[in-house]
This record gives C-alpha cells, structure tokens and sequence, in this order.
C-alpha cells in the first residue's frame, strides 16, 4: 500500500513505470508534452522521457492514431491520449478500421499494442463533446478491449496492464474521478480483465464501471438502512466482460441492475441483460434493469447531473426490481 | 523553461495598412479609402468585444460560467473580417469568434448559454447569418463549404446582383489547419470553385502547442496547393483584415472562388478560463505582443492623425460600461434548461420510446427539486 | 402493384420520385454521377437531373458528410451514398457529431434532413471492408434513425420516407438483395418505423431486417415442416424500435429469436433481449436468443456464408429456444 | 457521350528520361547514368509483372478469384519506384502495387489470398519491407508517417551509414489525394521532417471520376503548402520514375524530410474487374495513352539503342511463360481457410466468450461439410 494519491496521480505513475519498463512505449497527442495533458495526466513526462518519447502531435486524431499504428507496425507500443471523448471521433475510422483489424489482417503476423486513453464521461460542468461515454461503440468492434478504472489502484495497476497488452486497448479515464478522492495503490494488480465484487450484499446485484462505480456504493449503504443489501460489481472490464463473476453473483441474488452513463439504448446494460437472461434464466427473480443516460444527446452542463445515474434514480430501480 | 522561439515568422510582405505605432500605410494589392468615421466606428467595435470579453472572464471566475474562451488580441482580426461580411453573407465561427458575433449583430447574452450550461448554443444561425459555435475542431470549415455548395445551387454568386452574392466565411486556428476536415474543406472549395472564404487567425498557439509542431511553412501558403490564393495580414491591424477579406469576399461573391487569409495575431489570455500558460509560454512573449496592440494603433491613430476629441473616447468607454452591466445582469437571469426542452430536440419527431423516457426524467427532476 | 422490379431498381424509382417531389433534395457521393454508383442505384439520375443535383463529390467521406451538413443549413435535402460499409467510419464523426447533435445545438431551430445511404452487409465474396453490418454505432447514438430495407416495395417507399422525413436517416440498404429477386411494389407504403409481420406463427417469434429476413422466411418453411410455426418480424427500423409489434408478437409465442448480420455483442439482438425481457419478463418461455455475426472480424468471403445467420443456424436456435 | 477533356495537363517541367519513343534525354535535376543492363533488367521486371496481372484478370474471369485491381499502364511507375528502394526501407502500398511487390520480392501468390478471399492479406510486412494491401483510402499514408517516426527514433536516419539510412515510401491514388488522411499525413510529415517519401501515382481516374473532381491545379503542387517539395515525373517512364524516387528517398535518408511525388500515368484497364468504364470515358483516351506505353518505349530503347539481341526478349517471355504458370497453378491451389483462423487472430489473447463462438463456429462448420 502507498500513501493515498489521486487517480490522476495514479495514472501519472502508472504511466512513468511503464515507460520505464519498456524503451519501447512512447505516449502521444495533443498537449501530452509541456503542458502535461489538460487534464496533467501525462505530468513532467516530456521533461524526464524527452520529446522522442512523449510526443506533442499536430491537432489531428486520424493522425495521431494512423501514426500509432505505423508506429506499431515498426515495433513501438504507443500510448495515445484523445484529450475529450467527444474527439475520439475524428480517429473513429484509424481506431476501428486499422487498429481493431491489423492483426487479423496479417494473419496474427503483426501485434498493435496501442493503448488508447479516453478521458470520459460527465459531471464535470463541460460544454458539448466534453462529457461523452463512448466505450459501447468500441465494444462492439471485434478486435478491441475496453476496459475503464474506477479508482487509483485500478488506474495505476490498468494502465500498465493496458499498455503491456499485445492487443489494442480502449482505457477509459472516468475524468470526473481524476482529482476526486485519494486513496492509496494496492501492492499487487486486479487482472486486468476481470470483474470485481467491491461490497458483497445477497438481495440485488448492481453492476457499473468507471465513474458509476462510486454511485453504486453510495447507493448500497442508502439501501442497506433499508435492510436491502446491493452487491456491487465493478465490471472494470467492457469487453471482454467477465461474465462468470457477474453470473456467479445473479445466480445468487436473482437480480441485477446495470449502470452507466452512456445512453440507454443498445448500450452495454443491453448486452449485460441479453447475457445474463440468456446464461442464468432460471435464476432470475426479475428481468435485468438499466439505470443509464438517456437516449438523448448529452444535456447542457445545469441538468447534467439530474441526467446522468445518481443514487435517487438506482434507489428507484432497486424497489422496482424487489417488487418483482 | 527556455524561451520559446518561434521558427515561423512573419513575412515582409504581411498585409498591414496601419502600423502597431498607428500610422497609415498603404499595400498595392490593397487599397483602402476609410473615413475616419469609419475608423473611429472600427474602434468602438474593437473596445466593445474587448469589454465583452473582460466581463464573460469576470462571470466565470464568479461562477457564472463554466468557461470562457477569449479573444484578447485578436480583436483586430474579427472586426476586421466581421466588417467585411454583408448581412446576407454567411459565418461558421469557432468558439472563439465573439468579435464576429457582434458584427453579426448577435446579442452577447445569446453566446453565454453555451458557456453557462444552459444550452448548447441555442439559436437560430439564419438569424443573423451567423453558425453555432462549433467546439470540435475544424467541423464547420466543411460545413461552410457545403453552404457555400448551396449558395451556387441558388444562383447566388456572380449574378453582379450585390443584394443577391453571397459569400462564406469559414473561421478557424492555427492548430485547426492540422485537421483532416479542414484540408478536405480546402479540397471542395478548390475544386468546386466555391464561394467561401477561409480565416486561419494564428494566434501562435492551439492550447500549449506552437504552430511550428502545425507546420514549418507560413499557414497562407497552405493555400496554393489546393488551387486557390493564400495571403497573409497583420492580424492585430483591424485595417488590413477588413481590406484583406473584403476582398477576398468579393472575389467570392464574383464567382472567383475561395480564399485562405491567414491572420497572424496572438491569444493575449490562456486558452480558455481552464488553461495555465505559465506551463508552455514566457510572459515576455505576451509582452512583446502588447506592443502590436490592435486597440491601441488604432486609438493612437484617431487621436494623432484624425485628431478626434477626448469625448469620442469617453462616450464609447460610457457604452462599453452600459454593455458590461447587460452583459452581467443578462448573464445571471439567462433561464435554466427545462427538463423537457432535453429531449425536445433530440429530434424533430419524437419516437415513443423516447416519450416514457421523457415522463420518467421529467417526473424525477420535479422530485428532486421538490 | 407494379411489375416486377429488383431492389436497385426500386430504389433507383424511389430516389427519382423524391428528387421530383422536392427540388432541394441532392444526391452525392463518389462515382454517384455518370456512373450511376458502383451498385447503379443512382443509374441515369445525373443525366435527368443535372450535375448540381447529383454530384460527384472528392474521395472523402467527412468531406461529403460534413459539406451535406451545410447544404441542410442553407435548406437542402441532401442524399449521401456511402460507397460501401466499411467506408462510413471516415465520415463518422460528421456524422455523430454533427449530423446527430446540430438540431439539438440549435434547440429545434435547424432541421438537417439528410440521409445517408450505406450499402451493407455480406454474402456477396467481396474483400475487407466491404461486407461490415455498421448499424448498431448508429442506433446507439442519439438523434440519428435508422432503418433497413429488405425487399423491392419497402426499398422503394422507405427511401423517399427517409428522404422526406425531417430528421437524419442511416438508411442500411442490403447490397446482396440488389439483383438478388424481382418483386412488385405496392401501391402505399408501410409506415417508415414500423415493424412488420411478414409471417405469423404460434410457437417462436424470430425478428430481423435486412437481408437476413430473407433467411428467417426460408427458416419458417422449414421449420413448419417440422411442425413448428415461426412468426416472422421484419424490423425495418433498428432505431426507434417498433416494441408494440415485436412484443405483441412475443407475448403469443412466448420466445424470441434476433437474428443480424453484426457481430453479437453490444449489437441489436442486446438491445431487443433487455426490453423484451424488461417488458415481457412473465410472458417469456424461454431466454432471448441471438443468431448473430460472431464477435470477429468480418471473414475472408471464402467462410462467409458459414459466418452469417443462415437457415442451419437458425434451425439450431429454434430447437434450442423449444427446449426450454 | 462527350469525350472527357482532362483540364490538368502534363507539364512541360515533368520530368522525363526516356521518350515515348524511346530516346534517351537529360534533366538537369535528375542525373540517371545507368547502364543499358540495368534498363534491360527494368525491362524484364516491367514485362513479368504485367504478365502477372494479365494472368490475374483471367482467373478472375474464371472464378478463381473474386476480383483484381489491375495495374495495366502504370507498371512503369511502381517498378521505377519500386527498384529505387533499399532492402531495408518499407514501403506502404494501396490495394494496385502489383509492381512494387515484385520489386520487393514478394511473391506474386502470397498477393491473391486476398483477392481470392482465402486471407484479409496474411503475410508479415516486415519479411520484405512491404507492407499489407490497404483498402480504406488514404488510411496507410498516416502507417507510413507513423514508421518514419519510429524510424527517426530508432535512428535510422542522416547517420551517413547506407546500411542503417532507411527511407518510407507510401503510394496512394489521385483520388486519395483529397482524404483527410492523406493531407494528415503531409501535415505530420513536414512538420516532422519525416523520412518518407509519399509518390502519388495520378492514373486521371478515381474509379469514374476525373482527377479534376479531387483538384484544379496539379497534385504534385500539394506539398509546397505542408513544407516540403513536390514533383511530378512521367509515371510511364520507367527511368524517370527511377531517378526521382532514388532521389526522393536518398533525401528522406540523409534526414532531408519528405518529398512528393506525382507519378503522371493512366489505368488502362477498368479500375477493378467489377468495373466498367464505358460508362464513364471514351476508349480513345486510353488509345492515346497507348502510344506512350511504358514497356514498348523501353524495348524500343533496347532494340534501336543497346541494340539488345532478339533472344533477350525471347528469354523474357520464356520467363514470364514460367512465371504466368506459377500464378496460374499456385492460386488453384492456395488453401482455404479453416474455421479457426476466422477467431485465431481476432485478438493476441482470445477472451473465453470467443472461445465459445469459436468452437460454435467450427462445429456448425464441419456439420455443414460433413
Ligand atoms: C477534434 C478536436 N480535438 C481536440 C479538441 C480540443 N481542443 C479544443 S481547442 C484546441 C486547440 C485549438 O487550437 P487552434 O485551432 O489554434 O484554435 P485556438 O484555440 O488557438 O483559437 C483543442 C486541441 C477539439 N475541440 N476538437
Ligand atoms: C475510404 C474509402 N472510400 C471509398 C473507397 C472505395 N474506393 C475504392 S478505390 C476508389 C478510388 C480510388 O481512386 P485513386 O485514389 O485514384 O486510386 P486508383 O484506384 O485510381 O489507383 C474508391 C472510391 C475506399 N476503398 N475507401
Ligand atoms: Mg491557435
Ligand atoms: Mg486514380
């Protein structure tokens, strides 16, 4: 255990000990350099790696992820910062058309070991593009992994898993967790792709990641006054999804409730809902619900908060799905 | 941290018609007779989204903003072009372009939604010939080409009908020139010859990064490549940058095709409210920038050469005051979004699904406030 | 009813009436003009219509995207051929970002009726990028709709719907349905976002769009030799989702059966698994179940018939579905 | 039909060295001494590799494979091109670099899995420096940016040594030239200094469209905007092709930075076995063209010049008779894919729910073959 620290601090770390293990990790975008990213994830990087390794990039997401791939290609394992969600989107076509399908094309001959940040979600009083979840979209491209910490351990620990992948890697960064709480990095990793149950209860199991994690906790303590205990489940993992630790958990309560911020609609809740009724059908006292964002476009800053999950509205969901 | 030098310089043959010490000069390309009503009428615009400016700066350190984008020195080269436009011509902006909303006789108060929170834009760019902002960066340069597709399918260029020619003016930053939207909207505008001019304000800087990391070579020239002219103006010369895209407007309208006007200036202010340039720029380089001014030549010049009275210079400071007082008082009563008006507009015609979903937020936001 | 006509044949008539009925619609794309597209379903309009309304535009999907994005706000209709699939993702974030969100920026004031064309799927032994279901990243993304057309009569009506409607369209048209048969067109249109019964039966409900209702006709056949009646529903529309028809269906048989061409997870059949479950929980025999792409890149054309939903597969699925 | 009148003519600077006819001539920049064995090699290479495609076009007629871009005409190009390049420098082709494969020593076999739909391309790029055919259009020019970066910091770049030196060379279309991606790439290579070449073979045709569609001025003028220099060279002369990438890449290695290059040619044939070109050009265009055939004005060279024995042809198609039957024996026989492969490769790490798919998969597939 170290002393408590930030995830930013975490991801900082986590990124320095990855660069140190490995000449061959060069981390690259906009303003990742002096500036030390906007958000400082890439903080004094520049300063101690050198402009060959922590690469300021001209404005252009093709081109930073087009050239992780040449990178790749050429035996690097770069490390991409997209600086806001909404701005992945410009190397939407690099990410799923190169990235996700390179190794396949080759034969399995060549490996894209390019990790991808996105610092994500809402909360955080942005303007447009600047609150987006977008890991459904990647998640449901064959090739990728998505995956998103909930916490400084995770963060420190999951990006050096990430960045050690021989395959591609979504990482999500839910940013509004960036300089939230402090908490100190365990001395060993999670694996990087499985699930884990962060408070045991046995009457409903709620499942999130990323920034809803927190939520799901604030809720199970609301819910346990109400003698209703929540076990929660941090997914950590979008794609692969650990299914055997979700299954193990619903085939015990009964019932789950799946959270996240993306919109509702054919979103990762969906896929959760299809696995789990399909794998554990008997086992269910109700059917799978969601507590997600809305099937609209992020809403301005003032409602953001009344829009995205919160602790009233998966509150409502745990009495909806007991009254089954 | 060594001071930054910038490789790309500006060139001698950079438009300027008034000096940063306010004297007139004449460029052959650009002949330019103003009155010096229109000067001085130039420079109650300059001082005007200064202050603009200064206020939506002071709300979002009070909190009344969640951000503010300034345009602190580059004042010159959006009156400058926001001049230049006829009221039925048309301007994608950035997010920067607060000095053009004006000219567009765009309300301060309709910007600061965006900024607040409080929508996401929210008006009608018809109205005033003047687009939404657009935050992802180089998006509306293509959009203002495929306008500019429409303006030709409407017979509207080279009719010699001036109440008919219509140009577009596309804006964006030097960071932005990197973007693959901007170059393919440089690929329309030459190909298709179209009506749209595009208005690279260098600022020196996209956030933390000198245009050099953007390219080694003068943005303008960026330009001839796609089959169109490329020029380069003092961007802090308010003068030049109404010449230079006037003409560059006109040529536009007369079916001569686009333009790139490069507008060599500098963000005076961080990025936006969010930014610390302390990490990447030496004050010093701010400094040096000072002494270009755009406000101030032209000040010098109305007083020296045109010798206009004190009391024109009170009179706009009066209606700079009265305009930061609306800009504040509007500010704080600007209305909260309603619940519904999220999914109003997600789509003109509202599936069902998206109904249940409204009922259910809507009934959840009047229970938390209750 | 008229004669007889091919799906391309269908569209072509229908991109025609829509171009008469409104002077503002434009057609543009690459290879849309004198060619008449790679498919011909712009076949002769160029030539009737001018070259300002069918343009053959420069070899860039943003490009085309985000310059139609424009001529909506000047007023115009415009009509985008993507030329295949796969090639949609450089245009994507036009269209995510702007196509998608610009009507909600301007708070209802700016409609941008634009429709966008994507010749889809597989089965026709093309090569990479060419045979890629891509319609899932748009059903997840609010403001955008989208529909699927799966034979001659709907193609014809549900083009110029989608061109007339005021919101943006992706309109996935099933390449290998082109030239595949000739059918009449009838003489109204179904409604553009309702789904619709092409067969009824008792036992289990079998849902899809596209291309693979094709298969599921064919699967009933078989199936109801077996004894065993399949009611067929053709979606037409992924995004909004016809529940009233799909769930009034599952509420008589009791099981479900989604069947897509997309890879499986995070993908449509996810998506109709969570709201028939939430919505159908007590009326369900069985657990919904998906006869998908699988979750990998598409196949090299040699294995795609094997990888696509076929009847065998879906046979599969029925007896598997009557077991529980 | 009217005959489409191409706007963009070849220049009078295009840099030629050998004439249509056959004849030898200088350009002041591009010194070539060459020996009439090394031309009469670029022959041979010019001769098999047309054989190659010729032989493709047959089995696609026969079914054997399931399409081909056809290189006819431009085998000048991607042999001059491609004999310029050093063992270790990488080279990032289209979907059309028949040519530029032989060159590299790939075999003309390991080329068609892909079109006959046995493999998505399935070789390792890094065994010949060449790497996989890319079908998205422009995306590989950004791979090839990416590779000089990497090249750069390993190094490998204006150290003087010719066995370390390494260069990028990246082929794209006309049409290519207006993608995002592609401009992208100059942006990163000029503002980088890259050791990559681009060459831009401009074969006039973007399946049905006219270059004039992507652009009015000359393409290889698209460079001087990003910082770095553009040339244009007839793309149907073999020699000059060779000089002018020779060149090119010794730049890019001696850490001169980019250039690119406009390789001015025609595609003879449809833009794909799929295609039909009737529908949109004149078959006098392409008769045109023919006169100025790549091979034909070498062999004339040979013969009238090096005054070259008949045999030497007569071994050369001995050769290509040889090579054509590899094609011909091998494609039958390249093997089909299994059902494994299809998951094998989707990741490094297959995750367990693929495991499921994948044994799914195979079982119903063997089902079905049993
Ligand atoms: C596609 C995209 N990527 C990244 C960003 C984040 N971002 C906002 S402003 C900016 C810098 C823009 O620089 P420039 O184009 O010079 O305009 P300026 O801010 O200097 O006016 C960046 C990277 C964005 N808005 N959009
Ligand atoms: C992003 C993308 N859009 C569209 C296509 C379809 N397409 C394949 S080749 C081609 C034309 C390419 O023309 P050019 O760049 O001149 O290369 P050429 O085929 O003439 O060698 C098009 C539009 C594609 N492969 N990728
Ligand atoms: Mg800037
Ligand atoms: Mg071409």
């Amino acid at each position: 255990m170290t002393a408590p620290m930030t995830m930013a601090k975490a991801l900082n770390e986590g990124l320095r000990k990855a660069m140190e293990a490995d000449s061959k990790v060069v981390i690259m975008g906009e303003d990742v350099g002096k500036l030390g990213g906007v958000f400082r994830i890439t903080d004094g990087l520049q300063k101690d790696f050198g402009e060959d390794r922590v690469i300021d990039t001209p404005l252009a997401e093709s081109g930073i992820i087009g050239t992780a791939v040449g990178l790749a290609i050429r035996g690097y394992r770069p490390v991409c910062e997209i600086q806001f969600d909404g701005f992945v989107f410009p190397g939407f076509d690099q990410i799923v058309n190169q990235v996700a399908k390179f190794h396949n094309r080759s034969a399995g001959l060549v490996k894209m070991p390019i990790t991808v940040r996105i610092p994500s979600g809402g909360g955080i009083g942005a303007v447009e593009h600047h609150s987006e979840s977008v890991e459904t979209y990647f998640a449901h491209t064959a090739g990728l992994k998505v995956v998103a910490c909930s916490n400084p351990s995770d963060a420190y620990w999951m990006i050096q898993d990430a960045i050690a992948d021989d395959d591609p890697v979504i990482f999500i960064e839910p940013k509004r967790l960036y300089h939230a709480t402090k908490a100190p990095v365990a001395d060993a990793p999670t694996p990087l792709y499985a699930a884990k149950v962060v408070r045991p209860g046995q009457h409903v199991t709620v499942a999130g990641y990323g920034a809803t994690v927190s939520t799901l906790l604030e809720s199970a303590k609301a819910a346990a006054e109400d003698g209703i205990e929540l076990e929660v489940i941090d997914l950590r993992s979008v794609s692969p999804l650990d299914m055997a630790t979700v299954l193990d958990s619903v085939r015990r309560t009964g019932r789950l409730i799946v959270v996240h911020e993306a919109p509702r609609s054919f979103g990762v809740g969906a896929e959760l809902a299809a696995r789990v009724t399909e794998q554990a059908f008997y086992s269910l006292e109700a059917p799978v619900l969601r507590v997600t964002g809305y099937d609209t476009q992020y809403p301005p800053s003032r409602l953001e908060h009344e829009w995205l999950p919160n602790l009233d509205r998966v509150l409502d969901a745990v009495d909806k799905i007991m009254e089954y | 941290m060594t001071e930054h030098v910038h490789a790309v310089q500006p060139e001698p043959d950079m438009v300027q018609l008034l000096t940063p010490e306010g004297q007139r000069v004449e460029h052959p390309d650009f002949p330019l007779d103003v009155s010096d009503e229109q000067i001085a009428s130039l420079y109650r615009d300059l001082v005007l989204v200064r202050r603009i400016d200064t206020e939506a700066i002071a709300l979002q350190r009070q909190g009344e903003l969640g951000l503010w984008a300034s345009l602190l020195g580059q004042e010159g080269a959006q009156i400058g072009a926001g001049r230049a436009l006829r009221p039925h011509d048309m301007a994608f902006p950035t997010y920067r372009e607060h000095g053009v909303a004006w000219c567009r006789g765009v309300d301060p108060l309709t910007l600061l939604g965006l900024f607040r929170g409080t929508n996401l834009g929210g008006f009608d760019p018809r109205e005033h010939n003047f687009n939404l902002y657009t935050i992802v960066i180089g998006a509306q340069t293509l959009h203002a080409a495929g306008y500019a597709m429409g303006v030709v399918r409407d017979g509207a260029v080279g009719t010699g009908d001036p109440d008919r020619d219509t140009a577009v003016l596309a804006f964006f930053g030097d960071g932005a020139s990197s973007q693959g939207d901007v170059n393919e909207a440089f690929v329309w505008a030459g190909a298709g010859n179209l009506p749209v001019v595009f208005l690279c304000q260098n600022n020196q800087w996209a956030i933390s990064e000198p245009v050099e990391r953007q390219s080694r070579v003068p943005l303008y020239q960026r330009a001839s490549g796609f089959g169109f002219p490329g020029v380069r103006v003092d961007g802090n010369d308010v003068l030049a940058c109404y010449a230079v895209t006037r003409k560059a407007l006109d040529d536009a309208r007369n079916a001569q095709g686009p333009t790139l006007i490069e507008a060599f200036t500098y963000r005076m202010n961080p990025h936006t409210t969010n930014d610390d340039p302390r990490r990447y720029r030496l004050g010093s380089e701010a400094e040096t920038w000072k002494l270009k001014d755009p406000i101030e030549r032209v000040r010098a010049y109305l007083t020296r050469e045109a010798r206009l009275p004190g009391d024109f210079f009170d009179e706009v400071e009066q209606e700079a005051r009265k305009l930061a007082e609306h800009v504040r008082s509007g500010c704080r009563t600007l209305p909260d979004p309603s619940p519904e008006s999220v999914f109003a507009n997600v789509q003109v015609n509202m599936p069902d699904e998206l109904r249940e979903q409204r009922d259910d937020f809507v009934e959840f936001v009047s229970a938390v406030n209750a």
